[in-house]
């Protein structure tokens, strides 16, 4: 086991110690929607859970089993979604994910479950419009 | 920020330097009278020699030894190279075969692989689920060809510890050579080569309260193993191990282990006590198990496993706060799911989700608890935002 | 009874420790947040491993290296073996071939009879009588099936230095591994493994005011010598040497390094001037020869030869005044006539009565005047007891 | 070369330290005999002189090259025929000179040397009587 020699980011460090947006949506208006991906081999399970309304993102939250590069991800994403509107948002592909928190490479499989997970909760938000 | 020192619960990684042995070290380094090298004839060589050869005597003591029977090494992995590579390679012509175990260290495993590839054949014994080595299995892997057995004398992750003694008087019997890998034992349960009829033990300065870089592999006198050096270059050291001595490193070494025999028995129970304080705070982050049992074990040691954790998280979350590892130090180049865990049956998922606790002489019981609280707030602390079912997936 | 301090002319075995060396290291020793492993992440180990890498860069910069190129092992022996065993035994199934001198420190000869008796063939070149291999010796040696010349920067007995940039050129050109054992010649010369095209310099840091038990090679990048380590067990350095890393030594190794980088044309200048002064006031022992020459050769050795003496009795005449060597303290345990004086063109007879003097930069102008009064007074004392017609004899 | 690691006993370092009787015989009265031995591969040469009269050794001086315990032995002999009468030395061979100086057994070889010396003296010194 051990943990890695990886020395985490500035920015990783500081949203592994707040971790905004993880856990529950509040209660409020808007249709909710979700996306998940689980791949326990490679480490990592996310869960993104959005409340969208007049095609804006008005609520965002996470739930994530993994290391702290996938925390801060999950963390990263439901913060930046915050107000977005649906069709504006950034790619938040695992790469960029990677290179704005500078994970090393090893971490780019959990990260492509971060983006899994996010992916499949915007394809449902899409799907509303 | 946290600014506090961390609690320091990773000693089976290292232990602290015992402030007794920095004092002597220290005093070593600048006595004048000390700078010579221990093999040179004149007055300040042979004033270091006196001073190597008094260590050497207590480090032996610590082993029930013969002072002329340790040869001092860089660490635990020299040794155990020395030991394993060495017996192997000076071994007859027929002896072709090793015997040792899948949860031993990586020196160990290392070393008996590089004889796999130089044309030697490895028994690999699997641990019970208690993670110890039955000497019945030890017995049955033995073959006419078999050079050398080698095992650990305690488990450096989960403390379990090896029926040194009855694999002994078994070597003993075949006429086989015994090695023991003695890095995490050596100061923290008695030892006794001659009554465990060891012919080959390895152990360090720095899991004891010595310093990092010194080793000793302690080589029976009779029957003597044959060893093959790894290093040439001169006859320091009965021909095993060239190179000049490092007086400090072994006065530091000799003092560490005269420290750790005065105090064996009463470190032992006082850790052991604080270790099971330990495990008593950690129940309110229930559900947490203990990984390889309960006793025997090495004292210091407690490797518990809390589901639905992901380790490095949990790391990162204590970090600057408490100092523990989620295996042993001595792998962590590599990120992979403890080997040791994995022959005790976890799975992949649950040895992620472990972590290694390892208390020591400098370890006090509000230490202790303050452990155990900052341990049950992270732990609360990532299982809340878990996604629903993780932690019934991940145990 | 003498009860001052023998006067110290024994640098070549090992150096003094530098105070400035001893004040890093007990403060290392002593430092709670550095007694972490350097393997281990959390904070304790990173703050070990930063301090590692910080020395990594000192010790690179001695040699004119790139920091990831330093392995550290525990002193220069290991680092020789390291370098000679492992790239042999690397090396592919038909470079069965080395190159050496025979004036080598024993660590690399008994490395290259290891390997003779493994199946490698070995060239044992003579060196000049003035001591030096000769690179058209050297070019004349190699063979298709060459996989290393090792050879010395310079000679631990009579300070005698090889044309290393010279034999690296050749390798270079003609695609060989070519190792330095530099043990001596670090800290004291300058070196720089670029310009001389070395692909594996060892050295340590006793002889250099370090700490004893602490060492490097230096593994070239481009292209890089396949290397077969002498112990397993972990990923530590590039895979290279595992084992702990002892914090402690190689901080000590790292300002040791970056003193002597500092101070080296400084350092060279005085020791010369003062071995210089040195060799004058012998010339009251008369008749006195010089080993090996005069120039170029190492600032701090003298090795003199004073016709009529035998060496252990001049020893004794100056034990506990004067420390000096008789020959190479590594290889103490034989009282052998030296090999490298041997291969000067010495009988047995001058070999035994000759002395190695090593000065240092400790040494002051006052001991060095203070040596040569106690050199001639015990010469004398030994000479007149001689049976007439020894001195002619014996020399 | 290098020295080797014997620990000298305490009667080599007193012997070698003084070196009793070392040089040439005083003036004197008594016939002069003398012993030589050389073997310079085995690290000793020794001439011992003394002057007999009435059948005693009323002087005794040696001459040597070798190690301190080659030297340390012919002094000892030198100070213990001094005054002795002849046929009652006592026996210096080489093995108990190794025993008395503490001497290790690589030693041995040069001792022979001390002995062969002494013997030829003695056998000069018997023939006057
Ligand atoms: C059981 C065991 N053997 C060997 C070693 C190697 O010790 P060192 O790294 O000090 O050489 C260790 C250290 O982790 C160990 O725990
Ligand atoms: C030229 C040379 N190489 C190698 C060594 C070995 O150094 P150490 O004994 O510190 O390992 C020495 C030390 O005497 C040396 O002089």
């Amino acid at each position: 086991m051990t943990g890695t020699r990886a020395i985490y980011s500035q920015l990783v460090r500081e949203l592994f110690e707040r971790l905004p947006h993880a856990g529950d949506l509040g209660p409020g208006a808007g249709t909710a929607v979700h996306g998940e991906a689980m791949a326990l081999d490679r480490g990592a399970w996310v869960r993104f859970d959005a409340r969208i309304e007049d095609g804006r993102v008005v609520d965002c939250s996470f739930r994530a089993w993994g290391c702290p590069h996938t925390l801060a991800a999950a963390a990263l994403i439901a913060s930046r979604l915050h107000g977005e509107g649906i069709g504006n948002e950034a790619a938040f592909d695992a790469l960029r994910l990677a290179r704005e928190l500078g994970a090393p490479a090893e971490k780019l499989g959990r990260l492509l479950v971060v983006e899994d997970a996010l992916s499949g909760m915007l394809a449902r938000a899409h799907a509303l419009q | 920020m946290t600014t506090a020192a961390p609690i320091y619960l990773d000693h089976a990684a290292t232990a602290p330097l015992d402030p007794q042995v920095a004092a002597a070290i220290c005093e070593c380094l600048r006595d004048p009278g000390l700078q010579g090298n221990a093999a040179s004839v004149h007055a300040p060589g042979r004033a270091a020699a006196v001073r190597v050869e008094q260590a050497r005597a207590q480090v032996a003591r610590l082993v029930g030894a013969e002072p002329g029977s340790i040869v001092f090494t860089s660490g635990a992995t020299e040794s155990v190279n020395l030991a394993i590579l060495g017996a192997a390679r000076a071994a007859g012509a027929n002896l072709h075969h090793l015997v040792t175990a899948r949860t031993e260290h990586r020196a160990a495993l290392d070393a008996c692989r590089q004889l796999e590839r130089e044309g030697f054949a490895v028994s690999w014994l699997a641990t019970g689920s208690d993670g110890s080595a039955d000497p019945a299995q030890v017995a049955s892997a033995l073959r006419p060809g078999t050079a050398l057995v080698s095992l650990m004398h305690a488990n450096n992750e989960t403390g379990v510890i090896n029926d040194i003694a009855a694999v002994g008087q078994l070597c003993l019997e075949r006429g086989v050579t015994f090695h023991v890998d003695a890095a995490q034992s050596a100061g923290k349960l008695p030892i006794d080569v001659q009554a465990m009829n060891v012919a080959l033990l390895s152990f360090c300065a720095h899991k004891l309260g010595g310093p990092k870089g010194i080793g000793a592999l302690y080589v029976r006198h009779r029957p003597r193993p044959a060893l093959q050096p790894l290093q040439f270059g001169g006859g320091h050291e009965r021909g095993l191990r060239a190179g000049s001595l490092a007086t400090h490193q072994i006065v530091g070494f000799g003092v560490a282990c005269e420290l750790a025999l005065t105090r064996l028995a009463d470190d032992a129970a006082r850790v052991r006590a604080l270790r099971e304080r330990l495990w008593a705070g950690l129940q309110a982050a229930a559900p947490v198990e203990r990984n390889g049992g309960t006793e025997p074990g090495l004292p210091g040691i407690l490797n518990v496993r809390f589901p639905g954790i992901e380790g490095e998280s949990l790391l990162l979350s204590l970090d600057g706060r408490l100092a523990a590892s989620s295996g042993s130090a001595c792998s962590s180049a590599s990120a992979e799911p403890s080997y040791v865990l994995r022959a005790l049956g976890l799975s992949d998922l649950a040895a992620q989700a472990s972590l290694r606790l390892s208390l020591g002489r400098a370890t006090t019981g509000e230490e202790v608890d303050r452990a155990a609280a900052l341990l049950v707030a992270s732990v609360n602390r990532l299982r809340a935002l878990l996604p629903a079912g993780a932690i019934e997936r991940i145990a």
